[in-house]
């Protein structure tokens, strides 16, 4: 029919576009782009960024044992442990050196879902460029160790289910414990499904 | 601005004298046009001088360096098309190479 | 309003009077011709710089983004930021190009683009030189740009530029004999080719008379305009310079400094392309209540925005579709519509000329785009549902 | 006043000399292409001349017509027969000593003509400006058979040159 119909409507939509950019609503046809350094959006819970320690009271003794399943998981294989031991060589539960090279960590977060200990996290910051390539990107022990009330505050639902499972094997566990029954047995944390 | 008549045909007719030179050393068809083209503006140029300071009716040089720049466009379209079509038969365009009547 | 309409012509009257008093009468010819002078040179490279900004901000918006805003307030000073980059940018020749000609092409490119300001009329009285065949000179002068474009590309013997190079020639010549014809009827109603003269004749009539109100009027300005859009190798007609299909066209091996030059050229085209479209149809610095030079400048800004509207929206033309539009489809309907303006000027009586023009354009449009094009016209695509 | 005469008239023989100088170019240069763009100088060389002799419409027809036009005819040719290997192959042919000699003659005895021949000059009408309404008037009056005859005319070499070029399938 006409021969410049089909050109006048498309003209139209870009004119309502270019219009409603001023005055409406971001849902509505308005901007929505977040001008990233001054404004940004809120990071939402289950973001996933590199992995962090979480330690109970204080940072010399992590709810990491040094088990070495994260290691052997990790698909990277971008973390290095080294078992600490006690003056008289005797290899004690928990990490000497913790390593994760931050440049090689794909945040899968397999690390977190292998961990039977409930040690390691993915943290939400991801702004950690540095100019030193090798050292400031490798992360040692005492930069992933975070408290547990840091996990709370990153990740409030995640971690309020793991701290209800973790006293329930508590109580369990004493229970147990008030029954006549061999000592020494470590507690055996249910690696329960992640909630 | 009064520039003798004598200065401009003296001008129109150096130009003239070096299209023909063109015209005849060129070796390139081509290049022949192009100074075929040179001599009738020279020509053009003699038109609007003569026009402008000896005649009663001023315009008519300028009436006719317009038709004459309409018959050298015509001529330098039929002179680029047998060129061209010269070309995809005999693949040059040098005056040597055309020297038979029929091929 | 008086004083803001003529506010540059008095500026420029009190500084040379004060000039006048030490200087020789003839020094002061030259330095009106000076100032002239030197306010184009300002003024086009100025323009075509916030052009490219008023771009990519207009575009910005119809894609539902901002457009640069980083550098300056509002990006004000992302020109000079783009500046910056062309000059410091390397200026690579090609080891086998032609060093002079490459050199001479984007020089010769940018002169039409700031001569063709000369004849703009930028207020009453602010036209920089009053030609009487101001028109002509226009036209004479924009299409001198085809043999830069044959430079560029041969020079840098380079096969995508000399393609490039080929194709916008032929664009460039097809679009040149539409946008010639549909300046006639202009020139037939304002009897004259001056610009000043075209001005003055559209705010001579009664009423709203600029020459777009008359059926020719309308029906040339956009042909005018959309030849004007494909002379300067604009958007919809941007087939020479396709990204996509041939890199960069006929300024592919061009860089730095040179590169700037074309890219100015382009927009300065832009920028005199609109002018004259304002002027010659939609009455130049003809307004009723602003100072003249402020309507001048609306209406060009206007046709501008029009130009980046086309290319936020439309595809490009492919080779056969561009050529096909300016031969047959924009070259009848100018011939056309010189007839009907010989016809609509002698016809005295009003409404039957304007209904007896706006029939017969009306007529010979459906002719040539639906009937005579109906074997080209794609059939419309039907989407049945497999049931 | 008279300085800037004085300049008007300096300025008008400088670009005669331009132009000269582009035209003895354009017939040695050895490449045809840069030979055609000192054709094109020439071409606008010679509008500014019209410019002098106060021939405006003339001067735009030029521009238009020849740099607009016929140059890009000329460079299209010139592009689509140019092998890149012929910059070597001599562009003109032996007898150019010959022909300086002939061309000179002629140029000295056209000049004495010239110089000797009492032009019956009108100085009446030096400064009047040809506008394009007296050339309209013209065409339409005294002129309308040959322009209509020139429309017929290049048509003809319109299609003529079609038929010529086209590659007959």
């Amino acid at each position: 029919m006409f021969f410049g119909l089909g050109v006048l409507r498309g003209l139209m939509v870009t004119l309502k576009n270019f219009v409603t950019s001023y005055f409406m609503p971001p849902d509505r046809g308005g901007l929505f782009t977040v001008e990233y350094p001054e404004k940004r959006l809120p990071v939402i819970e289950r973001f996933r960024n590199f992995p962090f320690l979480v330690y109970d009271k204080d940072p010399e003794n992590p709810r990491c044992v040094a088990c070495e399943i994260c290691a052997n998981e990790c698909p990277t294989k971008c973390i290095y442990i080294e078992k600490d031991t006690d003056p008289n060589k005797k290899p004690l539960r928990r990490p000497a050196i913790f390593d994760i090279d931050i440049t090689v960590c794909m945040n899968c977060g397999i690390c977190e879902e292998v961990c039977p200990f409930d040690s390691i996290y993915m943290d939400h910051p991801f702004e950690v460029a540095s100019s030193d390539r090798l050292e400031k990107l490798l992360f040692h022990k005492n930069d992933l160790l975070k408290s547990n009330d840091y996990f709370h505050k990153i990740r409030p639902t995640h971690a309020a289910a793991i701290d209800a499972r973790r006293r329930a094997v508590e109580e369990k566990k004493k229970s147990a414990a008030v029954k006549p029954s061999e000592t020494g047995q470590p507690p055996k944390a249910q690696n329960g499904g992640k909630p | 601005m009064m520039i003798p008549l004598e200065h401009y045909l003296i001008f129109a007719a150096t130009l003239f004298a070096i299209g023909i030179y063109g015209a005849l050393i060129r070796r390139n068809i081509i290049g022949i046009l192009i100074s075929i083209e040179l001599m009738l503006n020279a020509v053009n140029v003699n038109l609007v001088a003569f026009s402008r300071s000896t005649s009663l009716a001023p315009e008519t040089g300028q009436v006719f360096a317009i038709f004459v720049i309409a018959v050298a466009a015509a001529s330098v379209a039929v002179g680029l098309a047998i060129v061209i079509a010269l070309y995809r038969v005999r693949k040059s365009v040098y005056t040597e190479d055309i020297h038979l009547l029929k091929w | 309003m008086e004083i803001l309409d003529s506010i540059f012509l008095n500026t420029k009257k009190i500084f040379l009077d004060l000039l006048g008093c030490w200087l020789p009468d003839w020094m002061i010819l030259l330095v009106n011709i000076g100032i002239i002078i030197g306010v184009i040179a300002v003024l086009g490279p100025v323009i075509m710089m916030y052009l490219t900004l008023l771009e990519r901000k207009i575009i910005g918006r119809m894609q539902n983004r901002i457009g640069p805003n980083r550098v300056g307030i509002f990006g004000i000073l992302q020109p000079i930021a783009d500046g910056i980059k062309m000059f410091t940018k390397e200026d690579i020749i090609p080891q086998n190009a032609d060093k002079i000609v490459h050199f001479l092409a984007p020089v010769l490119m940018v002169i039409p683009a700031l001569l063709a300001f000369a004849v703009l009329p930028f207020g009453r009285g602010m036209i920089p030189v009053n030609l009487n065949v101001g028109l002509l000179f226009f036209i004479a002068v924009s299409s001198t740009s085809t043999i830069c474009v044959f430079m560029a590309s041969w020079a840098s013997r380079n096969k995508f530029s000399i393609l490039g190079g080929m194709r916008s020639a032929a664009q460039m010549i097809s679009y040149e004999i539409p946008m010639v014809l549909s300046v006639v009827p202009v020139i037939l109603s304002a009897e004259s080719l001056s610009t000043y003269a075209i001005v003055e004749a559209q705010a001579r009539w009664s009423g709203l008379h600029w020459f777009v109100f008359t059926p020719w009027g309308l029906l040339a300005f956009i042909i005018f305009f959309l030849c004007g859009v494909a002379e300067c190798n604009r958007s919809p007609f941007d087939l020479p310079e396709a990204e996509s299909e041939i890199v960069a066209g006929f300024h592919t091996e061009y860089s730095g400094m040179k590169f700037a030059l074309f890219y100015m050229a382009e927009y300065m085209n832009t920028f005199t392309v609109s002018a004259l479209a304002a002027t010659l149809f939609l009455g130049g610095w003809e307004g009723p209540v602003l100072p003249s030079w402020l309507w001048f400048f609306i209406k060009t800004h206007a046709l501008i925005f029009v130009m980046f509207w086309f290319r936020g929206t439309l595809p490009r033309f492919r080779v056969d579709q561009l050529m096909g539009l300016a031969w047959k489809l924009f070259l009848p309907l100018t011939l056309i519509n010189i007839f009907v303006a010989g016809g609509y000027h002698l016809i005295s009586d009003r409404n039957f000329r304007v209904a007896g023009a706006s029939a017969v354009l009306l007529v010979s449009f459906l002719l040539f785009t639906v009937f005579l094009n109906r074997k080209y016209m794609p059939e419309k695509r039907r989407y049945d549902l497999v049931d | 006043m008279e300085l800037l005469n004085l300049a008007g008239i300096a300025g008008v023989y400088t670009l005669m000399l331009v132009i000269l100088i582009a035209a003895v170019a354009m017939v040695t240069l050895r490449s045809l292409f840069h030979s055609a763009l000192a054709l094109a100088a020439v071409l606008i060389g010679i509008a500014g001349i019209y410019l002098t002799l106060q021939a405006d419409f003339l001067a735009m027809i030029q521009i238009l017509i020849y740099v607009g036009a016929v140059m890009t005819l000329i460079i299209f040719a010139v592009m689509l027969t140019e092998h890149l290997s012929h910059q070597t192959v001599r562009q003109n042919n032996r007898q150019s000593p010959l022909a300086i000699a002939g061309i000179c003659a002629f140029l000295f005895c056209l000049t004495g003509v010239i110089v000797r021949t009492p032009w019956p000059l009108q100085p009446q009408n030096q400064t009047a400006t040809i506008t394009a309404m007296e050339l309209g008037k013209a065409f339409m009056g005294q002129y309308v058979f040959a322009f209509e005859l020139i429309s017929v005319f290049l048509i003809a070499a319109l299609i003529g040159a079609i038929v010529i070029a086209r590659k007959d399938k």
